[in-house]
This record gives structure tokens, C-alpha cells and sequence, in this order.
């Protein structure tokens, strides 16, 4: 491959047009023969020329790889076109056992479960039949439990590069004042209390798990 | 602020954790001075204004309903004097753990709508699959290369799925309707694996009446062509359904009535 | 369809990006809402777009449709990610025509397209190229057109004896009657009651699952 970065260019788009799925910056290195960063910096390029020239497809980084797609903007003349592919909606409980495993991952069914609080296998098995988590393992302690993650499918349906890019799960912790309410209506208890009471008569008396503790320590990833 | 975050809707109400903590928040109530009874009386309130019964839901209420009599009774029941230190931090880590999986449940309720959101915005592209065009087909080192026979299935319903009609304005596709076929081929695909499956686990992504119907005149259908078997305890009970492993049947699915409910 | 013909371009654009095969104009004049002569315009515009860009892949016209093709100068990249085995085996739309030959076998090209809604003549022709699919003679009707069947080379090479071995499909269509009565029985039980009926000493309460009428006797053997 010469330095001809017009080559270059035409060979990533070349490349790119005839793959059936996100192609890995590390094998258009390898076939172009350039480097990675080289590959990215023509992609970047690339994705933004379309931009500015208002195309109907653009040039994304998703589940790991660069794949040309259909421009959003022409949803509604694509989709009617385009059948397969298409994935009907999740249910509420799928979706939520997806965030799950999502950001918990790699995970036994049972830790899902506990998770939920009710039992999950259902909801695995449906994400596991549209392909959108997947069995990676066994848990190599006791029990060896089967480990599941989230597939490249997944990543591609949400449109990531990597789980990486997930927004981050403390974004979704409820606010404090969630919290305090909360706790003030499980702690609050009309009976003679044999654990000494602080001294300001708190409602609130937890000594080892208060609301600022209690929070972060039991629900971070 | 909380209005806003709780507001009423079916989908409110899949997990456990959520309606509890929906009614703490909405309804202010104090769980240790209320009675279940009110509980339950506030629950059924809300189911009156779901859509439609979400049996899951109800069975699931019952366990949070065991949970909160049994923390209460714990708190009521008259302790002796010399009360274990350790029973009594128990009793502590009991509360806090049903904190901290409220908290969780809501966490993760709040990320998976936030996967949605990412979903719907990656959802309004199609990526491009085209492959290779044909000058390239022959340097292909193996062209069948991870196909199978149930991926040819799979590719045969795919290519006689009823195809809508091109035509412009559209308002919505996330709507297709299942297909007694489609379902009874999904059926068949998933059934052998599975052994002995009750009815209502095979149902429970569903999000409409029409569609559990469908559902189970494939099973119906499946039954009555020998390919599984059926039975039920009791009447309203569970539906089990075991897939009969000698059954054959050839017969393509193309031309079936599609009923779209 | 608004007269802007940048609305107009971008959606040609992406219909033809998320495309298997190529698309005819008619089709896309359908969907885009214009003239087969604005589409043939468009077209012609975007080809020459991309020629004087130097872009990597090309606009054409083939079998009566225009589709996206990498360009002939790339030709040795696209040859090296080809033989990478990275790429695309068979493409989804020669593996649902290689699916109804299967199953449907014998048939004519004709009506392999009738059942794919779309041309299929590219892929037939990809098939026999690749030994998949042979023409075994010709129809005894009027017309006598060309049947075709699959090869053993593709029995073998799915490790099958004989096309009886295919995954079994079913054939079902429900009796309106019984649509009907379900139906009625469900939405007569679609009422919010969460409550176990007392008098009915089963466990699991499912009015919504459980028809009353006839086609309720045939669950309960």
C-alpha cells in the first residue's frame, strides 16, 4: 500500500461496502496495509465527508467495527423496504433483565434473578433467542455456574462500539430524596427500640447503613 | 418531581420491588404502621387502572406482601430481655437488604430505559448486509460455511413471511402482528430443546391478548398434528406442553392465513 | 414526497445502502414518492457524485436495478477481505432463495421470484454457480419452463441424506370458529381480577389462559 491516501481511502470504502457486519479497524489495517490509527483517521474522514455532503447513509463505528447504515433522517423511506432485521419490541421485564446483564455482566441466571427479585430464567431465555445475550462460560468457583453477557447483536441494536460506552448505571441511581423517603418509611418503627437511640432521636437510626453509604455501597457495579 | 418519575402506567408495575417501592413513594404509607390489608386494597386500586391483568405482576405482589408481613411481624413480636445482639443486627440487615434491592430494581428500571432510548435512536438506521456482489462470490473460501439445516428453515420463513406492501407514509412498523405460522414455526424451532414447558412461560414477552391467542392456537395446532403434548391439571391450571420427539411433518408453511388479530 | 430533491436524493441513497440486491426503479419511485425519469435523474446525478469524488464504491445499474458495488480500482483489497473469510458467505438473500429451492423443489425461476416478492434471478445464478442448485429439466405444462433442484452437493454439505431431512415446517390454518371462541373468551376475562376465585381449588388463577368453551376441552386431556 503507498502513502496515496485517496488509495487508502477507496480501499476502506470498498471494503466496508461489501460487509455484512461491522468490519474491525484491526483487519482494514491488515488488508490496506496501514496502520490502525491511520484506518480510524480515514473513517473519521469519511464519516464526516458524508455529513457535510447530506447523504442518505453514513459511515458508524458499532459493536467493534465501521459498517455503512442508513441515514435516521430517511427512516420512513427505508423501513417499509426493509422487513428482516427488523426486531420487534422487548417487554419491560426482558428489557430490564437486558440492563442487568448488561452492566452486571458476565453473570449467573441466579445472580439476574436475585437482582429482580423474581425469577428471570424466562426473560434469559428470550434475550438468548434473539440473540442479544449470550452463554460465555462457567463460573470457574463453586457450583461453576453458567456466566452469560450481551452479544455484538446487542451492541449493533443499540447502536455501540462497546459496552464501554453504555451510559454509566450511577446516572440511574434514584436521588437521594428517593432514598430518604425510603428508608424513612422502612425504618420507621413504633416499637420500644432496643438498640440505643442516637441522640437527636433520628427516625433514621441505621447505624452501619445510613442513606449515603447505604446507597452507594449496595448498588455499584 | 416524584409525580412525574411515578406517573401510572402497566408498564410501572412489572417488578416487585417497583410497586412497593410506587406505593411507599405515592402513597406515603408507612409499612410498619399500615395494615397489609391497605395494602392490598391500594394494589388493587392500581390494577383496576392497568389495561389489562398482568397475572405475573399479581403472584409477584403476593411475595412482596409475604416479605412485608413477615418483616412486620418480626418488629411486633414481643422480644425477650435478653435478645440476641445478633438477632437484633439481623433484623437491621433485613430492612437495609430490602432497601438496597429497592434501590437496585430501580436502577436497573431506570437504565433499561435508557437502553431503549439508545435503541430506538440506533433503530431509525438499517445497516448495510449486502455482502459481496457476485464478481467476488467465487473466490468465497467456504460458502456454506456456519449454515445448517435450521438455518435453511430459518432463511425459508424469512423469504415466505408476508412482506408488507411498499407504499410511503408510514406511520409505525414496531406494530407487526404475529402469524399463527410464525409462531407455530418459532414453536417447532424451540419446543424439542425445551422438554416440558408450561404455556404461560412461553407467553410471558407477550404484550397483548391477541397475541397469547395466537400463541396458543399454534399450540392447539401443534397438539392436534401430533407433534406435542398437552395437558392441564385442573381447569384455569397451568398448560403444560411436552414436544412428542418422533414427530415429523414436511408440509411448508407458504399460503397460510395470517391472522392478524 | 416534497419537489426537494435533496429529501429525494438521501432517501434513494439509503433504500439502495440497505438493499441486498438491486432495487428497480419502479420501486423506488413507490417508495420515494416521484417519477421513475426523477429517480433515473438521481441516480445518474449520485453515480457521477461519486465518480468525481474518487469514492471507493460506485452507483450502477444491473439487472434492471441500481445497487452499490465497490469500485473496480479497489478490486484487490476487496479480493483480499474476500478470501479473509471475513466477509459475507452466502448473502441472506442467496440463502432465503437456496431455502425455497429446498424446500420447494422442483420449481422454475419464476416461481422462486414469486415466492421472494422480489427478482431472484441474480441469486438463482449465484446458487448454480456455486453448485448448490441444479436445473434438472423442464416443466411438463405450457411453457415448459426450466425447473430447478438442489444439488447433493448441498445435502452433503449440510450433512443431510436426503431434502426429507430438512427441519420439518407445518402447514396450519385455524378454524374460524375457534378463533372466534377464544377470542370471546378472552376478552370476556380481560377485566382486571387478580384475586384467586375460592371455589377454585388450582393454584394458578389464569382466566386469560384458560378458554371456557369447547376449544377449552381439547387442552384438558
Amino acid at each position: 500500500m503507498t502513502d496515496d491516501s485517496m488509495e487508502a481511502r477507496r480501499a476502506v470504502e470498498a471494503i466496508v461496502m461489501v460487509a455484512d457486519e461491522p468490519v474491525a479497524p484491526g483487519l482494514i489495517a491488515q488488508l490496506v496495509e496501514i496502520s490502525i490509527d491511520r484506518v480510524e483517521a480515514v473513517c473519521a474522514r469519511l464519516a464526516e465527508e458524508y455529513r457535510s455532503e447530506e447523504r442518505g447513509f453514513e459511515l458508524v463505528r458499532v459493536a467493534g467495527g465501521y459498517c455503512f447504515r442508513s441515514h435516521p433522517d430517511a427512516e420512513s423511506y427505508v423501513k417499509r423496504f426493509v422487513v428482516s432485521g427488523q426486531s420487534a419490541r422487548l417487554s419491560s421485564a426482558a428489557l430490564e433483565t437486558l440492563a442487568i446483564v448488561a452492566y452486571k455482566q458476565p453473570l449467573s441466571r441466579a445472580q439476574v434473578s436475585a437482582i429482580r427479585g423474581v425469577n428471570a430464567e424466562g426473560a434469559m431465555r428470550t434475550l438468548q433467542q434473539r440473540g442479544l445475550v449470550q452463554e460465555i462460560g462457567r463460573d470457574p468457583g463453586p457450583g461453576s455456574a453458567r456466566l452469560f453477557a450481551t452479544t455484538p447483536a446487542f451492541l449493533q441494536r443499540l447502536g455501540l462500539d462497546s459496552v464501554d460506552e453504555l451510559p454509566p448505571l450511577v446516572d440511574f441511581v434514584p436521588g437521594a430524596e428517593v432514598i430518604e423517603a425510603l428508608e424513612a418509611s422502612l425504618m420507621a418503627d413504633s416499637r420500644p427500640n432496643p438498640i440505643p437511640e442516637p441522640e437527636d432521636g433520628s427516625s433514621s437510626p441505621a447505624p452501619t447503613h445510613g442513606p449515603e453509604d447505604g446507597s452507594g455501597g449496595v448498588v455499584a457495579v | 418531581m416524584l409525580e412525574g418519575r411515578f406517573e401510572v402506567r402497566t408498564e410501572v408495575f412489572e417488578g416487585p420491588f417497583d410497586l412497593l417501592l410506587h406505593l411507599i413513594l405515592r402513597e406515603e404509607v408507612d409499612l410498619y404502621e399500615i395494615r397489609v390489608g391497605d395494602i392490598v386494597d391500594s394494589y388493587l386500586a392500581e390494577l383496576d387502572r392497568m389495561e389489562h391483568l398482568n397475572l405475573e405482576v399479581a403472584t409477584e405482589f403476593l411475595l412482596i406482601a409475604a416479605t412485608l408481613v413477615h418483616l412486620k411481624s418480626s418488629r411486633l413480636l414481643p422480644h425477650s430481655e435478653s435478645l440476641d445482639i445478633d438477632e437484633e443486627l439481623a433484623l437491621w440487615s433485613e430492612r437495609d437488604l430490602l432497601l438496597a434491592r429497592l434501590l437496585e430494581c430501580q436502577t436497573f428500571k431506570a437504565a433499561s430505559a435508557a437502553l431503549e432510548r439508545l435503541a430506538a435512536a440506533a433503530g431509525r438506521s438499517i445497516p448495510r448486509k449486502a455482502g459481496p456482489d457476485e464478481r467476488y462470490l467465487n473466490l468465497v473460501p467456504d460458502f456454506l460455511a456456519g449454515v445448517g439445516p435450521e438455518d435453511v428453515k430459518a432463511a425459508f420463513l424469512r423469504a415466505t413471511a408476508v412482506r408488507p406492501i411498499p407504499r410511503v407514509d408510514v406511520t409505525h412498523v414496531s406494530d407487526i402482528p404475529v402469524s399463527v405460522d410464525e409462531v407455530a414455526a418459532d414453536l417447532i424451532g424451540r419446543l424439542p430443546a425445551m422438554g416440558t414447558v408450561v404455556f404461560r412461560d412461553l407467553t410471558e414477552d407477550l404484550h397483548t391478548e391477541i397475541e397469547v391467542v395466537v400463541y396458543f392456537l399454534a399450540v392447539l395446532e401443534l397438539y392436534k398434528r401430533g407433534m406435542l403434548e398437552v395437558s392441564q391439571a385442573a381447569s384455569f391450571g397451568s398448560i403444560a406442553i411436552t414436544w412428542d420427539s418422533d414427530a415429523r411433518y414436511c408440509e411448508p408453511l407458504a399460503g397460510v392465513d395470517a391472522y392478524d388479530g
